[in-house]
């Protein structure tokens, strides 16, 4: 992908929100770039998988989304979460270090953040598992005639499990409102998105299930936005799914024992360069300086969630067979 | 009382249930017109309409997919697949979110949806339309399981199945789709984890279930005969199960055995001769605890195999017989 | 479809062996009201699944195989198996009735039929069952260099199935040699094909896997042969699969159980007009009394498969427990 | 003699058998540059080649089919599934494709293929990536069922996979992985199907499978010191189980107790439970046969709540204890 120098300054109609949105990338990014450092402390175990570099997508995704809609999210689902409606850092953080204050008290870990009392239906451990459920979560909104949409995040690796394939062709046939965003990082794994999939563009994919398939830049903010609110209107006119492909990267390892052997340095550096967070500061002509504060505020929020969980009770292992039925 | 086939019972407690909550509604292949493959949903698409009782794609993982995601967000789904051997392709979504969500979201989720699904042999059909795979379900936490064994229990149960805030696979039994029995008009349900004793008896507590809770009641007449009093007992809910009448009954009778149609081996009989070996019925025993199951072998197509793979009356007769008689 | 009445008598790469393939057809045709009749007597139990109407689907593509070829063939499989090399009739139907003399020593029946020594790896019950086994049959032929193909049918139901989509793509990545046969009858049981998929025409669902798709008459011989023999051209040379939808029409009911309230009487008659057999007879110029004549001698070798079957000894339960393990 | 990891141990295996075997080839998600989830193919890929060593897209279903039709076909796939977790989205070609194609073809098929997978909890990867389904496995015949609690056990079972011309489910630990052990280097088979003694004793016969036989020896050596000798028996096969040695084990002690980490109800324990209890061993029974295994919830991700859920090396203590006491 081209490397993007001066973009419009023109925010459309996101000129309100756009500081805000800001502010909630670097939210993110502060956030999972401290969940690194508990990890490396040893502060939490388990495996963790950092969307770091993919921050626009979520932003500028729940930016066209509202109150009431679903999200079935991915392992790689902190960014999501955190942009989602009513999220709370504090929750988030405790479910991080496992603590009973945490949004699934301490039983779900980074794969399983949810927060069903927002409709945020949880990440998922199953590459591709919320797709199917997508068709469930669809299909009640249908019955009852609602406006809500469901909004599924997946990965480029998601889209060669069978069930993206049943559950596509569902949604089409019934005009579900159910909106299917792929995060496409360029990697499974090890496994670059040319070696896994026999297409060239995932959004083509669409074809086989009638329905309308669109590619963006998943580091720009505002074409994320206009991208799912396209769908969104559509989902809502009762016109039924999209899938969307956002192209971006992960900066990061895939998780925490990933040696990386598989990708250059060099290519790492060069879609850096696309960084999401610098990309939309220039946009809003801010300075270094208005940056750095921005960042600087959003450590202290993580901070405090970090003080909050450190300080949180384990969860006790009296009741530990509790919630397994209602 | 009024008699129904178990096909009229399942059918009249899904169509109370879609009377009764809107919440409800049902998905499947071929559930529509063509009633589905053992005309449990007949009629129901002209009363209700096709969007509560939708024909779906050959589809299982979406169709596991669906009782999880329309449940998670406040529906009451009651999937069907069409023969059990087919859940094979929907096991991630039942058992990794289905089972899983609400202990994984700390307690805070419900997810109540009905998978109902006709198990075994005795049609013809072969290897791959013939299984009796109750047990991995059982193996499952989060996951509750039931198998009626006549008309009566195929309704309430299936009544109580879809009142249960959690996911519940409803395992049915080709051959006893045309058994008749005495069904109640009115909405009632049997109550999920409790275990009926179907018969009293004093020489040998014979645990079965599904079909072979027919047949154990029939060998338990030939054997009445004898003389012998078997016990026979029908868990009707498998997971979580209700194990103390199996216990009080093996403390009574000092002999036990297990009947059931899946393969005898990691077969739901293996759980219930545990509980009986590690519970206070341990010290009452008179003799070892026996299985009878089916053979260690997939279901042949020739009907002298298939009837000889899976215990039939004489079989239960003869193996109660010799525990009774204390030859083993 | 419209109505061929006449078609060209030029056929092409098929001229010596067109009255074979009538043959073969009259062969298949003939087993399966045979067949019906038996069960109608109570001969067999179980189901039965007829291919009536879909002769030329079958024997087409069969023409257009070789010798060490591989099949993979579906619950509704009598005539590809019929079609395939080396087929015994007797073998075939003392295994419908349940025979030890039967290819599977009736532990099979008629929707598992196989014959693993012509690499006829049989029926199945499972609708795309067969579609994942041949990503490692078509690897297993990469691996070896041979030239051989893996032939692959499956309904227009199956392809909805995640197994389609997971290994399509995999076949494509790896350019196996794998030609996927959706003999698409216009009916999945009671689902019909507009119903159950999100799409107008099967084979355009290739385009998700960059491979070839080709919809054709699969009520015609002639047109059927000449697609796989392209498909098995690009395999052999190592082109990788492709994907072909044969339109062809189910005369009978999805199985003994089927009352067919799901289409109408005049459907099946305007569908009827185009029975292959009679379309290829008059392609070949054939008077109705060379029909009738071959039409019987057909009969009469499917009266000696049913007396060899019928003589023959059922398995014995002795040793039921026999070949679970090697 | 020297030692080696088991995960040392399984890629030797693995390497010997595709150097003297060209009819094997490993596929499976990032087994190859990345060498595998957790490095059992590390650097096979650059002695083989990526024909031989094959990543594949994440797509379960297909893997299993990989197995099935290269098996089928002639060849000797030996797959691998990132966690056993994933294996629910391969079961219909499992169990239904590859474990009854030789009975269902008349006994005239051979489907010779390995399909490895990591179980087990211990390393916070919390309820999707922690399952110990065996048992499920087990209850398919066709099938055979493999796991090796060591890593001689592990390359020689591994070896004997291979060769073996049926379908065998191959389960590895997590927690195992690290372990070191004695390995010879020449190549060499365990027999399937061959139950060992892990270390003698009089008073308590323990069957552990997997990691549990860790735990149970060092429990054993706890208990030594009380003068309680625990006898560890250690199946390795799961399926088709050798339980000769179990029986006679027990007739010996007269106390039995079974561990494994999977969820208790519906588990393997449950089958050995069984055997014992219908053997001759029934008459030489002193105590209740007891079961010690994974409380029957999802894998919590805390660690307290993790570790409280499986057996650990204090809780065999105590229970096998209980069982030398005669308290229970
Ligand atoms: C069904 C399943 N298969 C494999 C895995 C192991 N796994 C976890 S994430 C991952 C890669 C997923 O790639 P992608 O979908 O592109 O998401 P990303 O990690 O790039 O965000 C794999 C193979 C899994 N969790 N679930
Ligand atoms: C996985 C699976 N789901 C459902 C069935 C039941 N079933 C058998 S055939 C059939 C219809 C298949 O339709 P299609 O693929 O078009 O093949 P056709 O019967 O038309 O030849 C169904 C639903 C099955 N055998 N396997
Ligand atoms: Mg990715
Ligand atoms: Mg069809």
């Amino acid at each position: 992908m081209a490397i993007k120098n001066k973009e419009s300054n023109d925010l459309g109609p996101l000129r309100e929100q756009a500081r805000a949105l800001l502010n909630k990338m670097l939210l993110i990014r502060t956030f999972e770039e401290k969940a690194e450092e508990l990890y490396m402390l040893g502060k939490t175990h388990g495996t963790m998988h950092l969307s770091i570099g993919q921050e626009a997508a979520a932003v500028g995704a729940s930016a066209a989304l509202k109150e009431g809609d679903y999200l079935l999210n991915t392992h790689r689902g902190h960014g999501h979460c955190l942009a989602w409606f009513g999220a709370d850092v504090n929750a988030m953080m405790a479910e991080f270090l496992g603590k009973e204050t945490g949004y699934c008290r301490g039983r779900g870990g980074s794969m399983h953040i949810a927060n069903v009392d927002t409709n945020n239906l949880g990440a998922n451990g199953i590459v591709g598992g919320g797709i199917p459920m997508s068709t469930g979560v669809g299909y009640s909104i249908k019955l009852r005639k609602t406006d809500q949409v469901c909004f599924t995040v997946f990965g480029d690796g998601a889209n060669n499990e069978g069930a993206f394939h049943e559950s596509l062709n569902m949604a089409s046939i019934w005009k579900l409102p159910v909106i299917y965003f792929c995060e496409n990082n360029q990697y499974a794994m090890s496994m670059a998105i040319e070696k896994s999939a026999a297409i060239d563009r995932i959004s083509k994919r669409a074809a086989s299930y009638s329905m309308p398939g669109v590619t963006v830049d998943g580091n720009d903010v505002l074409a994320v936005y206009q991208a799912v609110c396209e769908a969104v209107t559509r989902a809502r006119r009762g016109e039924g799914p999209t899938l969307i492909e956002a192209l971006t990267y992960r900066w990061k390892g895939h998780s925490r024992s990933d040696k990386q052997a598989y990708r250059t340095r060099d290519e790492v550096a060069e879609w850096q360069k696309q960084d999401p967070i610098r990309r939309w500061a220039l946009r809003l002509n801010l300075t270094d300086a208005q940056l750095d504060a921005e960042r600087e505020s959003a450590a202290q929020r993580i901070d405090e969630a970090i003080a909050f969980a450190e300080a949180s009770p384990e969860p006790s292992v009296d009741n530990i067979l509790d919630g397994v039925y209602a | 009382m009024r008699e129904l086939t178990y096909v009229e019972a399942l059918k009249e407690a899904l169509r109370q249930k879609m009377q009764s909550d809107e919440r409800v509604f049902l998905f499947g292949e071929d559930i529509g017109v063509y009633g589905g493959a053992f005309g449990v949903t007949a009629g129901l698409i002209q009363e209700f309409g096709e969007d509560r009782v939708r024909d779906t794609p050959i589809s299982e993982a979406a169709i596991a997919g669906m009782c999880v995601g329309a449940a998670v967000a406040g529906m009451r789904p009651v999937g069907e697949i069409q023969f059990m051997d087919f859940v094979t392709l929907s096991m991630e979504q039942l058992v990794l979110q289905g089972a899983k969500i609400r202990f994984m979201f700390g307690g805070k989720a419900t997810v109540p949806f009905v998978l109902r699904m006709p198990a075994g042999s005795g049609t013809g059909a072969a290897a791959q339309h013939s299984e009796s795979l109750e047990n991995w379900f059982v193996h499952v936490p989060g996951l509750k399981v039931v198998m009626p064994s006549n008309p009566y229990d195929a309704k309430g149960l299936l009544m109580a199945a879809i009142d249960d805030p959690n996911p519940v696979i409803f395992i049915e039994h080709k051959l006893l789709y045309k058994m008749k029995g005495p069904v109640p008009e009115a909405p009632y349900t049997v109550p999920i984890s409790q275990t009926k004793i179907a018969r009293v008896g004093t020489h040998v507590s014979v645990v079965a279930t599904s079909i072979m809770v027919v047949r154990a009641l029939e060998a338990a007449d030939v054997l009445a005969k004898e003389g012998i009093e078997l016990e026979v007992i029908d868990p009707r809910t498998l997971s979580p199960l209700d194990d103390q009448p199996i216990i009080e009954s093996v403390k009574k009778t000092g002999k036990a055995l297990v009947v059931h149609e899946a393969c005898q081996t990691g077969g739901f009989g293996g759980e219930v001769v545990a509980r009986i070996a590690s519970s206070e019925a341990f010290d009452y025993l008179e003799a070892p605890i026996k299985r009878l199951a089916g053979l260690d072998i997939p279901i042949p197509y020739n009907r002298n195999l298939e009837r000889a793979t899976v215990p039939q009356v004489e079989n239960i007769v003869t193996e109660a017989r010799k525990l009774a008689q204390g030859k083993y």
